[in-house]
């Protein structure tokens, strides 16, 4: 029984989804797992109005369920394993998502500051670097998918 | 063997917007040879594999050329990624 | 009258307050100053149950009215004169704090994330140096005010 | 001239919980003055002011012992920041 509370918090901590999310709610997961917690630090991305100099009305992004929970899964426990931090949330939406809307969220709660903004940045860089999602942006010259560098 | 290969992003748009292509590989046949045969049946997905601009995941790990594919694998073409938002600076 | 606006705008960028506070609503404060922002960096300090290896059963900050918000709104136009972002946020509370609850907030947007990060990291740094406010916590061993060191 | 300085923190417990202490000054009377006024008044907190653990503002901004106090200055002791949440990192 407590393995399959276990589990299902774990899947709460990494997730992919449609829906967008409240960053409250999120940051409560995260310090709902340690009353030790005294820093956390949280990166949100959100759609730009511009991107490599062209206008962007709207994004949408696609992903490759299966892989893509399980590469932010392995993000998660690396980040937990490699720095000295208590608890790490990682979400991605998929499907459309209009301009000044959240995109991904990366949550790390720490006992020290150093270490959870150090972690939360190698997060973010590592899920753009590995994760199978892609992104399709709607621009007045129509849609393009883009090759994004990290 | 019959595989469904599954594809996303730009791909798609190769092979007039299907999310997957079905192949016909026989028995102990390595990733290269499934680059192979996409060079022969759609030149331009074969060029980007060729090229890694594109990389095939087998049950959703990263596969190598060498890697052999049995019938009940999950294999995927993924071009370059791009989740996230914006880039880490100015360019 | 825009003058009026500016200045009522500014002030609820940097405050110091009793209430909690809502991060989203925070961010949503940063996030309307412009649609370039692609990436918000944010430090939520929370109240610790442990401190210098004491048991903490509760926290409380007092702050020197006026120097405090004078020295972050300095904090503010530092960052955003010095890094290469759009909008900062500080937020600091005062009165008693119970422990797990929130203290202190800086939300930093910006174009590129890197520039969020490291503005937010230097906002909280900052923050800590050369800000008038003091804490008190209470052990078992009663209340005392607390030297801390950055 | 008499003039309120205001206490924070920990120094409120050195002069029996009180916020604030009046003091007599004399008009051209420099912050180094007001340090040796506190010494012979309220010698715990006279030291440390001179250790520098405590610093003096002046209108909301920090002052030097040269800098001249005028009747309508408002004037803080201010002991160590504690800002913020926790440590940078683990000691």
């Amino acid at each position: 029984m407590s393995m399959v509370n276990v589990d299902i918090e774990a899947s709460m901590l990494v997730r992919v989804q449609r829906e967008n999310f409240s960053v409250d709610a999120e940051i409560d997961r995260v310090r709902a797992q340690s009353k030790r917690i005294g820093g956390i630090a949280t990166f949100l991305g959100t759609a730009r109005d511009r991107s490599k100099g062209r206008d962007v009305s709207g994004i949408s992004f696609e992903h490759y369920e299966g892989m893509a929970q399980k590469t932010l899964r392995e993000i998660r426990e690396r980040a937990l394993k490699d720095f000295d931090i208590i608890e790490v949330l990682i979400l991605h939406r998929y499907g459309e998502i209009d301009i000044g809307e959240n995109i991904v969220l990366i949550v790390v709660g720490a006992e020290h500051r150093a270490d959870a903004f150090q972690a939360c940045r190698w997060c973010i860089d590592e899920l753009k670097q590995i994760t199978p999602i892609w992104k399709r942006e709607q621009t007045p010259q129509g849609e393009e998918w883009v090759e994004e560098h990290p | 063997m019959t595989l469904h290969v599954k594809l996303f992003g730009m791909l798609k748009s190769l092979v007039g917007d299907q999310t997957d292509v079905t192949v016909a590989l026989t028995d102990g046949n390595q990733v290269r040879d499934l680059i192979v045969l996409f060079q022969a049946q759609y030149p331009k997905i074969g060029e980007l594999l060729l090229n890694k601009k594109v990389i095939v995941s087998i049950n959703h790990e990263i596969a190598h050329p060498e890697t052999t594919i049995s019938s009940t694998d999950e294999i995927a073409f993924l071009p370059p990624f791009a989740g996230g938002s914006g880039q880490l600076r100015s360019t």
